[in-house]
C-alpha cells in the first residue's frame, strides 16, 4: 500500500557526498565495557571481584589443605607450611579462606539475584498497575522499609536457625528488596506515562508483553544498581548474621570464619589473620562491588559521567 | 576453711566475671532465674540456705542450721535453726521464717523450682525447730531442701501478693554482703556489718559487671580488672595465664554430670546395641577434648560417673573388664557382627541396604559444643557411620530433645553431689515420655523396671554403703545396654587472681564448687577470701 | 512559490451525505487530582461531539491543556472516558471492547512527543515490525521487512534498509516524528491521529510532514484529526477546524471560513494574537496577561466569560451550546451572531472576580 | 495539610503492620516460650509450676489466636507489655526504657554526625569534581563504607584498647560509677561511646558522600545553579543555598531511615563493645523467645524510625516549600 | 581572511557598538569526538539594539548565548576567539572579576525559566539575593525594588513571597525577565524565554519587553525558533546554521529579501494564517552531527543551488547588499565568475 507516495525530501537531494562517516555507535555491552575500562574505580573493583570469583571457582585446586581437617597443630602462627596459619582446631587458615569464598560468593549472588526479583516484581509492578494496586503495594515496600531489617533478620534466622545458607538467602532476600523495589518505582512510573508505552498499547500489545519487553529493558542499568547493592547488602548482612551466630556455624564462609576466629579469641591468643583476614577479604569483595556500582552509576545517570577534560588546546 | 582467721586482713574487693550476655535488671528474687536478675545474684549472698553440701564431694557445714535429723524411716526431717541470726532491716530471724519459705513454695508453684512439694507434705516451725514431713521417703531431697532453698524473711515477703513475679529491687536478707548499689551495667555489694558468722565476711566490696558476650568479659579478666572468673577461655594459658604467671590460677574441677551423646532408643539404627557401642569405641574422647574446648572437659567414661569427684562411687574393675575407650577397629568389627557391611563409599549399611547415617542434634549458639560435635562427626565417619551435625537455637534443641525428635543429641544433664542425680535424671522412667510427649530429662526414652527399682530404693536410705551398691549395679547397666553416650566430663570454669585477695578454693582446699556463678557456694567462697 | 490553494480548499465531503468514519458523542474525561482522598475532579474534556469523515483531515486547536490531547487519546481507546460513545463506521466502540484489536489495526495514533514515543532500547523500527506482526498475520517474515522497507521509505526515511536498522538515539527530531508516522502507517490504518506531530520541529522537517499528511489524505483517502498550536500549518492543511477552550469545542467549521469568520470570542483572540512576518503593521496589540482559566470542577456557565469583553448575564448561568452560524459552521457563545463583525480586537478587560 | 494527615496514616498503618509481624512471626516459628523456659531449668520443674510460671509470664497458650492478638493490641496500646521472659520478672518496659536512652544517644549522635559530615564532604567533593581531593576521599569512603562494621569495632578494640590502653574497649561509662549527671559521668559517657561511635561513623560516612555528591552533581547542572551564577553570587553561597540545599532534600529521608537502621543494627556494636542498648536486647529477647520483649523491642524500633521519618518530614517541609503546599 | 576582519566595526547609521564578539567557538568534549557547537561566530550588538537569532533546533543558540555570558560548564569550553563588552574582554577574565559585571551589567533569561528558579526560594528572595550580591541594600529597599520590577512584567507583588512551583509557568518566565531587570543593565541575553507560553501571553510578554526596552535603552539578544515572533519583534537578525552565522541583516531586509538559500529555506517554510494560502517547501535533509560537520560549506548536502566549490573550501562572509553578511559562494564573485567552482552540482527537481 501507498506504494506512489514518497515525500522523501533526503531522496530529492542527490548525495554528494556520503551524508555521514559516522562511527557505529557501540551497543550497550561495548558501552559497560567502556565505562568500566575508563573508570579506573571500576577497573580495580573488576580485578578484585574477577580474583576472588577465580579463587572460588578453583577452590579445590587452590587451596593446600582440606579446610575442615586437623593438619596442624592448633594456633600456629603464620609459617611456611601455613601462610596464615592454623586454627584452634588446627585447619589450615588459608584453606578456609580459600573454600570460605564459594559460600559468600553465592549468598552474595544468589541473595542479592533474589532480592532484585523482588523489588522488580514489586516495584514495577506497582507502577505500572497504578490504582489501589499501587498505594497497596507501594504501602507494602515502605513498610518493609520503615521496619527495621536487622531485627527482622535475626527474628527470622534465629527461629530457622541452623539451616544454613539458604536460610540466610531466604532472609536477606525478604528484607532487602524494599529499598530496590523503592528506586524503581519511580523510575517505571516516569516509563509508565512515557508514550512509547502508549505507543504498544495503541498497537494493541497486551500488558505482560508491554512490561516485560518494552518496560523492563529500559530499567537495565538501574536493575544492574540494585542488584549490585543488594548483593553488597547481602554479603554484610549475611557477615553480620553468622558474626553472631545465627548462621550454620558448621558451613564454612567468612562471616562463619569470623564467628569462630572471634569465639576463640583469635586476636588475643596469637592467630590475629583468623579475624583479619576474612574481615579483609569481605571488605575487598564489598570495595569491588561497590566500585563497580559507582561505575554502574555512572552509567545509568549521565551526568554523573566524565571528569572535567583537561585544557588541550589554547 | 581458711587459716586462723586472726591473721586475715580486712577489706579488698572482689570483681566477678561471669558474662551473663544480659545488661542486670537489678532484681533480687532468689526464686526467679534469670540471666539478668534474681537467684544468682541474690541465693547464698543475701538469702541463705539452712546446710551448706558442696557438690564437688559432698562435704557437709552447717549454715542458718545448727544441725538436723531423719526419723520415721526417713519420713521426716528436723532442722535446729540457728539463733542470734538478724535480717538487715534489724529483725530476727527465726524458724517461723524458715518454715514460712517452705509453705511459700507450696502456695506459689512458680517458686518451687525444685519440685519439693512433689515429694512433701507438711512444713511446720515450733520454738527454734523446723520439721519437715515426706509424703514418702526422698533422701536425695535434702540437697534441694537444705542446700537450694534460701530463707525469706517472713515479714516482708507474707505482703507481697505475688511473689512469683516480684523482683524485689530492695533486698531485706541475712546474708553476709548487702546491696549497695545496681545499675544495668554493675551490681556492687558491700559487707553485712552485722553478720551473724562475724568477722565474715573480710572483704568489703564485691563487684559485679554485666558483659554482653563472652569476648569483652574474657578481655576484661585478661586485663586484670577482675580477680574472679567463670568464664570458658580460649587457649586460656596464653590469654590469662601468660600474662600474670605469678598470680593468676585456673582450676577446672569436673562438675557433676557429663556432656553425653543421649541416642534414641525407639528408632533405628540407634536402638541397636552394637550401634551405640560402636560409636562409644569410635569417640577419641581426649582429641575431641583437645580440639573442640583445648582440653579443658576431660574425656569421659562409659559409667558416667564423674573423676575425679565420685572416685569413691567408681565401679573401677567392672569398667575396667569392659574396656571402653577409643578404638575404631572395636568398632568397625563389632558393627560388621551385627550384620552391617561397608559400601563402596565407605558407609555401613545394614542387610535391607539402609545406609547407617545420623545426624547428631546440637546447639548452635554453643561454640565449643559445635566444635566438639564437629570432630565426633570426623570420628564417627572415620568408622564408616555417615554422621552430620545439626546446629539449632537453644529452644529447637530442647523442644526436640524432649519430644524424642533426634537420632542423636548432645546435651548435658543436670547433677548434685551424688552420681545419684545424674542417673535420676537421665534413666528413671518418671522422668521420660513416649516420642511426641514431652520428656523431662531421659530423652533417649531408657525404660527399664530394674534401674527404676534401683534409683527408688536409693532414694529411700540414708544408708552410704546401700547407696554405693546401687550405684555401682547402675554403672553396670551403663556399661552393658550403653543407653548414654557420656563424651566429656562437665567442669566448673574457675579463673583468680591472688594479686589482691587470697584463700581461693583450690584442688588441695576444695571448701565449695569455685565458680562465681555456682550458687550458693559463691557466698561460701566470697566469705572465704580474704585482702593478700 | 505555487498558489494551490484553490485545489487544496474545499475538499470537505458535504456532512448531510457522507458516512462518518469515525463519531463522538459527549466525550467526557475527567480525572481525579490531589491526594488520596481527594474528590477534585479536572474536566479535562466536557461534552465533545465531533465528527470525522473519510478523506478528511480535521485539525483541532486550543490553548495549552485545552485538552486536545485528551480527545486523541480517548479516540485511540488509551483513556476509557467518563462519559460519551466513540462510534467507528456506525459502531459503538464499547461494544468493541473485546475485539479492540480490529479497531486499533484501523485507527492509529501519532504521539505529540517524538522522542519518548520510540523504545530507546530497540530500534527504531520495533515498533513498526510489532505492529505488522499483529495486525499483518498474513506475512512471513522476510514479507514483514519487504513491507517495512517499503513503509520507511514512503515516509522518506532512505535508504531503507540502513533506517531500519538505526537505534531511536541515532534519529534527529524529524527521522523521529517521521518513524512515529510509519509506526501508524504500518498497518494501514483509516484513520491517524496526529498530535502536534510538528510542534517541536523546526520549519524544515515541519513541511515535510505536512506535506506527507495531505500527500495521504489525497491520494490514500486517509483521514486525519490534526491537534496543533500552530493555526497558520492548520490552515495549511485541514478541511475543517475544530477550536477548543477549557475542554470544550467552541467553534467548529471549513477552516478558511473559521479564519475568516472567526464567530467565537476566543477564536478571535487566538487569531489576533498569531504574529504575523510578513504583515507590515507595527501597531501594538493590547496586552493580555490574564492566566488561562483552571477546570477544576468547573460549574455551568460559558468557560471563557472572565476574559470575555461581550459576557453578558446569561454566560454565568448557562453554557453556551454549538449554534450554526454560517453553512457548516457552529459556535458555542450566547453573544455571536451570524452578522456579528469579526475584526473586533479584544481590549483588556478589568479583571472580574475568576473562581 | 493533607500532606501531614497522609503521613499520620502512613505512621499509623505501619505501626499496624508491624505490631501485626510482631505477633504473627514468633506464633509462626516452631519451639514456644514453654519451651524455652523448661530449657532454662532444664528436668527440674514439674507441671503444676510450669503452669504457675507460665501464668506468671502471662502466656496464654490456651486462648484462642484472634483473643490473643485483640490482647495483644489492646495492651500494647495501653503500654502494658507484660513482664520479660528473660529478664523475669522485670516488666518489659522497664527493661526497654533502661537500654533505649543509650541506643538512641549512641544512634543518634553516630547518625547524625555520619549525616552532617558526610553532606559536607559530599558537596565539597561534588563541587570540586575531579579534583585531587574527590579523587581520593570519594573511593576512600566508599572502601571504608563496605568494611564490616562489627569486624573494624573488633579491630579497633585490639588496637586502641588492648595494645594501647588509650579507650575504654566497653561499657558505657565506667563500670564501677553510678549513673549520675554529673561532668565527669558526662565526659565518662562520652570517651566510652568515642570507639563504637567512630566504627560506626566511619562506615556510615561513605554512603553519605556518595549519595550527597550524585545529588549535588544533579544540582549542579540544574539551571538555577547556573543562574545563581549569573547573576555573580559568591560562590560558597551558590554551593550551600543553591546547589547543596537543594542536593539535600531527598536524602532527608534516607537520614531518618538511617537513624532506624542505626538503632536496630547497633546490636553488632553493642555486643562487640559491651554497650548497655538495645541491640542486645534484641538477641537475647529471640534467644529465648521472650515474646513480650521481643515485641516491644521491635515496637520501640519501628516507633523510633517512624518519628525520625515524621521528624524529616518536618525538616523537609521546612526547607522545601514544594512539599508544603501541595494539593 | 578571518571573519573578524570582514566584520564591519564601523557602520553608519547604527548605534555605537556595546559587544563585540570576535571569532567565538565552543567545543564540546565528547566521548568519541568534540562538538563544535559554535564555530567562529563573529558579531557586534550595538547599544538599544533588539537582535534575534534563529536557527534550526541544536544549530548553537544557546551555546552562543553562554559562551557570551560566560556560563559554560564542562564539558563545553570555549576554546578561541574574544567577547568585547563595555572594551573588558569577558574570556580572560577571572571568575571573580566577572562576579561584578554579573546581572549589574548584563544579565540573562534561560532557556528553561522552569528550571532556573531556585525551587526553594522565593521570589523576592531570589531577587534580593541578586541584589545583595552587588551592593548592599536593606530589606525595605530590596522588597521595593523587587516589587517594582515584578510590576513591569505585570506580576502582582504578593508574589514577592511566593514560591516558583506556585507561580504558573508563564508566570515564571515573566517572572525570571523581572529579575533581569533588577539593575536594568545594559545587555539582557534571552533564550525562548515565550516558549512556554500560549500565542495570546506570548504576544502579550512581547509587547512589555519592546516597551520596556525603549523606555531604559538596553540592549536585548533574543533567541527563538519561531519566524513570525522574531520577524514582529527584533530589529536585527542574525541566522545561525551549524554552529556558524551564516546571514545577518535587518529584519526586514531578511524578510524581504532573504540571502542564504537556508534563510529562504526557513522562510519558504513558515506558513501563514493571512494573506493566500501557499504550497510550503521544507529544507529537505536534516542538520548535520556536528561533530562530523560536513566538508566546506556546512549547508551544501542541504542547498539546492550546492555548486562545485561548496564541498571543497568555506566560504567567508559576503556583503551582497553592502550592510549584511551571508555566508554563501553564490555572493563571492571569485566563484561565481568560475564555471568550474560554479557548476552546479545537481539539476532542481
Ligand atoms: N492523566 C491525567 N491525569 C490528570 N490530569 C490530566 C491527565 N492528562 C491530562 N490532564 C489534564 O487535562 C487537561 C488537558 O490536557 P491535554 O494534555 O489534553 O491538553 P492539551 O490541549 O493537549 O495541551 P497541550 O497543548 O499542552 O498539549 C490539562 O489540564 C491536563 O493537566
Ligand atoms: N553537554 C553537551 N555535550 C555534548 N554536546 C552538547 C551538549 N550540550 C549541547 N550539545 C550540542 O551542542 C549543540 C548546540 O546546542 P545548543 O543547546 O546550543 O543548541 P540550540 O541552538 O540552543 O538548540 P535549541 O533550539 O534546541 O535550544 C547541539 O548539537 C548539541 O547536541
Ligand atoms: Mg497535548
Ligand atoms: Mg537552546
Amino acid at each position: 500500500m501507498y506504494q506512489h507516495i514518497a515525500v522523501d525530501d533526503e531522496a530529492r537531494v542527490a548525495p554528494v557526498l556520503p551524508q555521514s562517516k559516522l562511527p557505529a555507535r557501540p551497543g550497550m555491552l561495548a558501552r559497560v565495557g567502556s565505562v568500566i575500562l575508563s573508570n579506573r574505580k571500576a577497573l580495580v573493583g573488576v580485578i578484585i571481584l574477577a580474583a576472588i570469583v577465580v579463587t572460588a571457582v578453583f577452590a579445590p585446586v587452590l587451596a593446600p589443605y582440606d579446610p575442615n581437617a586437623t593438619v596442624g597443630p592448633p594456633g600456629a602462627p603464620p609459617s611456611h607450611a601455613f601462610w596464615l596459619g592454623t586454627t584452634s582446631q588446627g585447619q589450615d587458615i588459608l584453606s578456609q579462606l580459600i573454600w570460605g569464598s564459594r559460600e559468600t560468593l553465592i549468598i552474595g549472588i544468589v541473595a542479592g539475584l533474589a532480592a532484585t526479583m523482588l523489588a522488580v516484581l514489586i516495584g514495577v509492578s506497582a507502577a505500572y498497575l497504578g490504582g489501589v494496586a499501587d498505594n497497596l503495594l507501594s504501602s507494602v515496600t515502605d513498610i518493609f522499609l520503615v521496619i527495621p531489617a536487622l531485627p527482622l533478620m535475626i527474628v527470622i534466622a534465629a527461629y530457622a536457625r541452623g539451616g544454613g545458607m539458604w536460610v540466610l538467602i531466604g532472609v536477606i532476600a525478604i528484607t532487602g528488596w524494599s529499598f530496590g523495589a523503592r528506586q524503581l518505582r519511580p523510575q517505571a512510573l516516569s516509563l509508565r506515562n512515557r508514550e512509547f508505552l502508549e505507543s504498544a498499547r495503541v498497537r494493541g500489545e497486551n500488558s505482560a508483553y508491554v512490561i516485560v519487553f518494552e518496560v523492563l529493558p529500559n530499567m537495565v542499568s538501574l536493575i544492574v544498581a540494585i542488584f549490585l547493592g543488594a548483593a553488597l547488602y547481602a554479603i554484610l548482612a549475611a557477615a553480620g548474621l553468622q558474626f553472631i551466630g545465627l548462621g550454620n556455624p558448621s558451613d564454612l564462609s567468612w562471616g562463619t570464619m569470623l564467628y569462630w576466629g572471634e569465639n576463640n579469641e583469635a586476636l588475643m591468643t596469637g592467630s590475629p589473620l583468623w579475624i583479619v583476614a576474612p574481615g579483609t577479604c569481605i571488605a575487598l569483595l564489598g570495595a569491588s562491588v561497590a566500585f563497580i556500582n559507582y561505575a554502574v552509576d555512572e552509567l545509568a545517570n549521565p551526568s554523573l559521567r566524565g571528569a572535567r577534560r583537561k585544557r588541550a588546546k589554547k | 576453711a581458711s587459716s586462723s582467721t586472726s591473721q586475715v586482713k580486712m577489706g579488698g574487693v572482689v570483681t566477678i566475671d561471669n558474662v551473663s550476655g544480659s545488661t542486670w535488671t537489678c532484681g533480687f528474687n532468689p526464686y526467679t532465674q534469670a540471666g539478668s536478675a534474681g537467684q544468682a545474684f541474690s541465693a547464698g549472698i543475701m538469702y541463705e540456705p539452712l546446710w551448706y553440701v558442696n557438690a564437688l564431694n559432698n562435704n557437709q557445714r552447717p549454715w542458718l542450721a545448727t544441725g538436723y535429723s531423719w526419723s520415721r524411716g526417713n519420713r521426716r526431717l528436723t532442722f535446729t535453726i540457728r539463733t542470734g541470726v538478724k535480717w538487715s532491716d534489724g529483725k530476727p530471724l527465726t524458724a517461723a521464717d524458715v518454715a514460712f519459705t517452705y509453705n511459700l513454695l507450696k502456695k506459689f508453684k512458680g517458686l518451687d523450682l525444685n519440685a519439693l512439694w512433689t515429694v512433701l507434705s507438711s512444713v511446720s516451725s515450733s520454738g527454734n525447730k523446723v520439721v519437715i514431713n515426706f509424703k514418702k521417703p526422698s533422701v536425695p531431697f535434702f540437697y534441694y531442701i537444705a542446700d537450694q532453698t534460701f530463707v525469706l524473711p517472713q515479714h516482708i515477703w507474707s505482703k507481697i501478693a505475688n511473689p512469683v513475679t516480684y523482683n524485689n529491687p530492695k533486698p531485706v536478707g541475712s546474708g553476709p554482703f548487702l546491696l549497695k548499689s545496681c545499675s544495668n551495667q554493675n551490681i556492687v555489694y558491700m559487707r553485712n556489718p552485722h553478720y551473724w558468722d562475724a568477722p565474715k565476711p573480710y572483704i568489703s566490696e564485691v563487684r559485679y559487671p554485666a558483659f554482653l558476650d563472652n569476648q569483652p568479659g574474657n578481655l576484661y579478666l585478661a586485663q586484670g580488672k577482675a580477680n574472679w572468673g567463670g568464664q570458658f577461655i580460649p587457649n586460656v594459658k596464653a590469654y590469662y595465664l601468660a600474662r600474670d604467671t605469678k598470680n593468676r590460677h585456673i582450676w577446672y574441677p569436673p562438675s557433676t554430670s557429663n556432656v553425653q551423646l543421649y541416642p534414641n532408643l525407639t528408632a533405628w539404627p540407634t536402638n541397636i546395641l552394637a550401634v551405640r557401642k560402636a560409636i562409644s569405641y569410635a569417640l577419641d574422647r581426649s582429641q575431641i577434648s583437645k580440639l573442640g574446648v583445648y582440653g579443658y572437659l576431660p574425656p569421659a567414661n562409659q559409667t558416667a560417673i564423674i573423676l575425679p569427684n565420685y572416685k569413691g562411687w567408681y565401679a573401677r574393675g567392672l569398667a575396667n573388664k569392659f574396656n571402653y575407650g577409643y578404638n575404631p577397629s572395636k568398632a568397625i568389627s563389632l558393627l560388621q557382627a551385627a550384620g552391617f557391611k561397608k559400601g563402596s563409599d565407605g558407609i555401613f549399611r545394614d542387610n535391607k541396604g539402609r545406609k547407617l547415617s545420623l545426624s547428631i542434634l546440637n546447639v548452635g549458639p554453643f561454640t565449643d559444643w559445635v566444635a566438639e560435635v564437629q570432630i565426633i562427626v570426623k570420628n564417627l565417619k572415620a568408622i564408616g557411620i555417615d554422621a552430620s551435625a545439626e546446629n539449632v537455637s537453644g529452644d529447637t534443641h530442647t523442644a526436640r530433645e524432649e519430644q524424642g525428635h533426634f537420632q542423636l543429641t548432645y546435651d548435658q544433664p543436670g547433677g548434685g553431689p551424688t552420681p545419684y542425680y545424674m542417673y535420676y535424671q537421665m534413666l528413671h522412667s518418671a522422668n521420660t515420655a513416649p516420642i511426641g510427649k514431652s520428656a523431662p530429662s531421659n530423652f533417649e526414652r531408657f525404660r527399664s523396671g530394674y534401674v527404676d527399682g534401683l534409683l527408688n530404693s536409693y532414694s529411700q536410705t540414708a544408708s552410704s554403703s546401700r547407696q554405693h551398691k546401687i550405684i555401682r549395679n547402675i554403672q553396670r547397666v551403663m556399661l552393658l545396654q550403653v543407653p548414654v553416650i557420656p563424651v566429656l566430663e562437665g567442669i566448673y570454669w574457675f579463673q583468680y587472681d591472688t594479686s589482691q585477695i587470697v584463700g581461693w578454693p583450690t584442688p588441695s582446699n576444695p571448701y565449695a564448687t569455685p565458680p562465681p556463678y555456682n550458687y550458693p557456694d559463691w557466698a561460701v567462697v566470697l566469705t572465704t577470701v580474704h585482702r593478700k | 512559490m505555487i498558489d494551490t490553494s484553490a485545489s487544496l480548499s474545499d475538499r470537505s465531503p458535504d456532512p448531510a451525505t457522507g458516512e462518518p468514519l469515525l463519531e463522538a458523542r459527549g466525550l467526557t474525561q475527567h480525572f481525579r487530582v490531589g491526594g488520596l482522598f481527594s474528590r477534585k475532579l479536572l474536566h479535562a474534556v466536557d461534552d465533545v461531539d465531533l465528527v470525522i469523515y473519510p478523506r478528511e483531515i480535521v485539525a483541532l486547536v486550543g490553548e495549552s491543556g485545552s485538552g486536545k490531547s485528551t480527545v486523541a487519546r480517548l479516540l485511540a481507546g488509551i483513556y476509557k472516558p467518563t462519559a460519551g460513545e466513540i462510534i467507528y463506521r456506525g459502531r459503538s466502540l464499547t461494544s468493541m471492547r473485546h475485539n479492540l484489536r480490529s479497531y486499533r489495526s484501523r485507527v492509529q495514533m501519532v504521539f505529540q512527543d517524538p522522542y519518548s514515543s520510540l523504545n530507546p532500547v530497540f530500534r527504531a523500527s520495533h515498533g513498526i515490525f510489532r505492529s505488522l506482526k499483529l495486525h499483518r498475520q498474513e506475512l512471513g517474515r522476510r514479507d514483514r521487512v519487504r513491507e517495512a522497507e517499503k513503509i520507511v521509505q514512503l515516509v522518506g526515511l532512505t535508504p531503507a534498509d540502513e533506517y531500519l536498522r538505526k537505534y531511536p538515539y541515532e534519529l534527529s527530531g524529524g527521522q523521529r516524528q517521521r518513524y512515529g508516522f510509519a509506526q501508524a502507517l504500518a498497518c494501514g490504518p483509516d484513520l491517524i491521529l496526529a498530535d502536534e506531530p510538528v510542534s517541536m520541529l523546526d520549519v524544515s522537517i515541519r513541511t515535510g510532514v505536512l506535506n506527507l499528511m495531505t500527500d495521504l489524505c489525497r491520494r490514500e483517502g486517509v483521514s486525519f484529526l490534526y491537534i496543533t498550536h500552530d493555526i497558520a500549518s492548520a490552515r495549511y492543511v485541514a478541511d475543517r477546524l475544530l477550536v477548543m477552550y477549557a475542554g470544550r469545542v467552541v467553534e467548529e467549521g471549513p477552516t478558511e471560513d473559521v479564519l475568516q469568520h472567526p464567530k467565537h470570542p476566543y477564536t478571535q483572540l487566538l487569531l489576533s494574537a498569531v504574529p504575523d512576518p510578513h504583515a507590515d503593521t507595527e501597531e501594538a496589540p493590547p496586552v493580555d496577561l490574564t492566566e488561562p482559566p483552571r477546570v477544576i470542577d468547573p460549574g455551568e456557565g460559558c468557560r471563557f466569560r472572565w476574559r470575555c469583553p461581550y459576557r453578558v448575564e446569561i454566560c454565568d448561568r448557562v453554557t453556551p451550546p454549538l449554534r450554526t452560524l454560517r453553512p457548516h459552521h457552529r459556535a458555542a457563545c450566547h453573544v455571536a451572531q451570524s452578522e456579528m463583525p469579526e475584526d473586533i480586537q479584544i481590549r483588556r478587560q478589568p479583571p472580574l472576580a475568576s473562581p | 495539610m493533607t500532606i501531614i494527615v497522609r503521613r499520620l496514616w502512613f505512621f499509623l498503618i505501619t505501626v499496624w503492620a508491624a505490631l501485626t509481624l510482631n505477633f504473627i512471626l514468633p506464633r509462626m516459628m516452631p519451639g514456644s516460650p514453654t519451651a524455652a523456659l523448661m530449657a532454662r531449668y532444664k528436668g527440674r520443674l514439674n507441671p503444676a509450676a510450669i503452669n504457675a510460671l507460665q501464668a506468671a509470664f502471662g502466656l496464654r497458650t490456651h486462648e484462642s489466636l484472634p483473643q490473643q492478638y485483640v490482647d495483644y493490641l489492646n495492651n500494647t496500646i495501653h503500654g502494658n507489655f507484660g513482664l520479660s521472659v528473660t529478664f523475669f520478672p522485670s516488666k518489659v518496659s522497664t527493661v526497654v526504657l533502661q537500654a533505649l536512652p543509650w541506643t538512641l544517644f549512641l544512634a543518634g549522635t553516630t547518625t547524625i554526625i555520619a549525616f552532617v559530615l558526610g553532606t559536607f564532604i559530599g558537596m565539597v567533593v561534588a563541587w570540586r569534581r575531579g579534583g585531587v581531593v574527590d579523587g581520593v576521599l570519594t573511593p576512600g569512603f566508599v572502601v571504608l563504607s563496605t568494611i564490616p562494621y562489627f569486624w573494624l569495632g573488633l579491630i579497633c578494640i585490639y588496637v586502641f584498647s588492648i595494645s594501647h590502653s588509650w579507650l575504654p574497649m566497653g561499657f558505657g561509662y565506667d563500670e564501677n560509677s553510678n549513673i549520675s549527671l554529673s561532668w565527669s559521668f558526662i565526659q565518662q559517657v562520652a570517651v566510652h561511646a568515642l570507639l563504637p561511635a567512630l566504627t560506626i561513623i566511619i562506615t556510615a560516612i561513605g554512603g553519605w558522600i556518595l549519595t550527597m555528591r550524585n545529588n549535588m552533581i544533579g544540582t549542579l547542572s540544574e539551571d538555577y545553579v547556573r543562574m545563581a551564577r549569573a547573576k555573580g553570587l559568591a560562590p560558597l553561597r551558590i554551593m550551600v543555598l543553591y546547589a547543596g540545599r537543594n542536593a539535600i532534600l531527598p536524602n532527608l529521608t534516607g537520614f531518618a531511615m538511617a537513624l532506624g537502621f542505626v538503632v536496630s543494627g547497633l546490636l553488632l556494636t553493642e555486643m562487640v563493645f559491651t554497650y548497655p542498648g538495645i541491640g542486645y536486647l534484641f538477641l537475647q529477647a529471640v534467644d529465648n523467645e521472650d515474646y513480650p520483649l521481643m515485641q516491644a523491642l521491635f515496637l520501640f524500633v519501628t516507633l523510633t524510625v517512624l518519628v525520625a521519618i515524621l521528624l524529616a518530614d518536618v525538616v523537609n517541609a521546612v526547607l522545601d516549600p514544594r512539599t508544603r503546599s501541595r494539593e | 581572511m578571518s571573519a573578524a576582519d570582514i566584520a564591519v566595526t564601523d557602520r553608519p547609521g547604527f548605534p555605537p557598538v556595546l559587544l563585540d564578539i570576535r571569532d567565538l567557538s565552543v567545543e564540546y568534549a565528547g566521548e568519541s569526538a568534540a562538538v563544535t557547537a559554535v564555530d567562529r561566530v563573529s558579531l557586534q550588538v550595538g547599544r538599544g539594539e533588539f537582535l534575534g537569532i534563529v536557527g534550526e533546533s541544536g544549530c548553537g543558540k544557546s551555546t552562543l548565548l553562554f559562551a557570551i555570558a560566560r556560563l559554560l560548564q564542562p564539558p563545553a569550553e570555549i576554546v578561541g576567539g574574544d567577547v568585547v563588552f563595555k572594551g573588558q574582554n569577558l574570556i580572560h577574565m577571572r571568575e571573580k572579576q566577572l562576579r561584578h559585571l554579573r546581572w549589574r551589567d548584563y544579565s540573562v533569561v534561560m532557556q528553561s525559566a522552569m528550571n532556573a528558579l531556585n525551587p526553594v526560594m522565593t521570589i523576592g528572595g531570589q531577587l534580593k539575593d541578586a541584589m545583595k550580591a552587588h551592593g548592599r541594600v536593606s530589606r525595605r529597599d530590596a522588597r521595593l525594588r523587587g516589587a517594582s520590577v515584578l510590576q513591569l512584567v505585570g506580576i502582582d507583588p504578593v508574589h514577592l513571597d511566593s514560591f516558583p512551583h506556585q507561580l504558573s509557568g508563564g508566570m515564571r518566565q515573566r517572572a525570571m525577565i523581572a529579575m533581569a531587570l533588577v539593575f536594568t543593565p545594559d545587555l539582557i541575553i534571552m533564550d525562548e524565554p515565550t516558549s512556554a507560553l500560549d500565542v495570546v501571553a506570548q504576544r502579550s510578554l512581547m509587547v512589555q519587553i519592546k516597551q520596556l526596552q525603549s523606555e531604559f535603552g538596553f540592549t536585548v539578544i533574543f533567541v527563538t525558533h519561531d519566524m513570525a515572533l522574531v520577524g514582529r519583534y527584533s530589529d536585527r537578525l542574525a541566522i545561525m546554521y551549524a554552529g556558524q552565522i551564516v546571514e545577518l541583516d535587518t529584519t526586514r531586509a531578511i524578510f524581504k529579501d532573504p540571502k542564504h538559500p537556508y534563510t529562504q529555506g526557513l522562510l519558504a517554510a513558515y506558513p501563514s494564517v493571512h494573506g493566500p494560502k501557499q504550497e510550503l517547501k521544507g529544507i529537505p535533509g536534516r542538520p548535520p552531527d556536528l561533530r562530523f560537520p560536513p566538508s566546506g560549506c556546512r549547508f551544501h548536502p542541504r542547498c539546492p543551488h550546492v555548486m562545485n566549490v561548496c564541498p571543497q573550501e568555506e566560504p567567508d562572509l559576503y556583503a551582497p547588499r553592502g550592510t549584511d553578511l551571508v555566508r554563501c559562494f553564490l555572493y563571492d564573485r571569485r566563484v561565481m565568475n568560475d564555471r568550474h567552482l560554479s557548476q552546479p552540482l545537481r539539476s532542481e527537481p
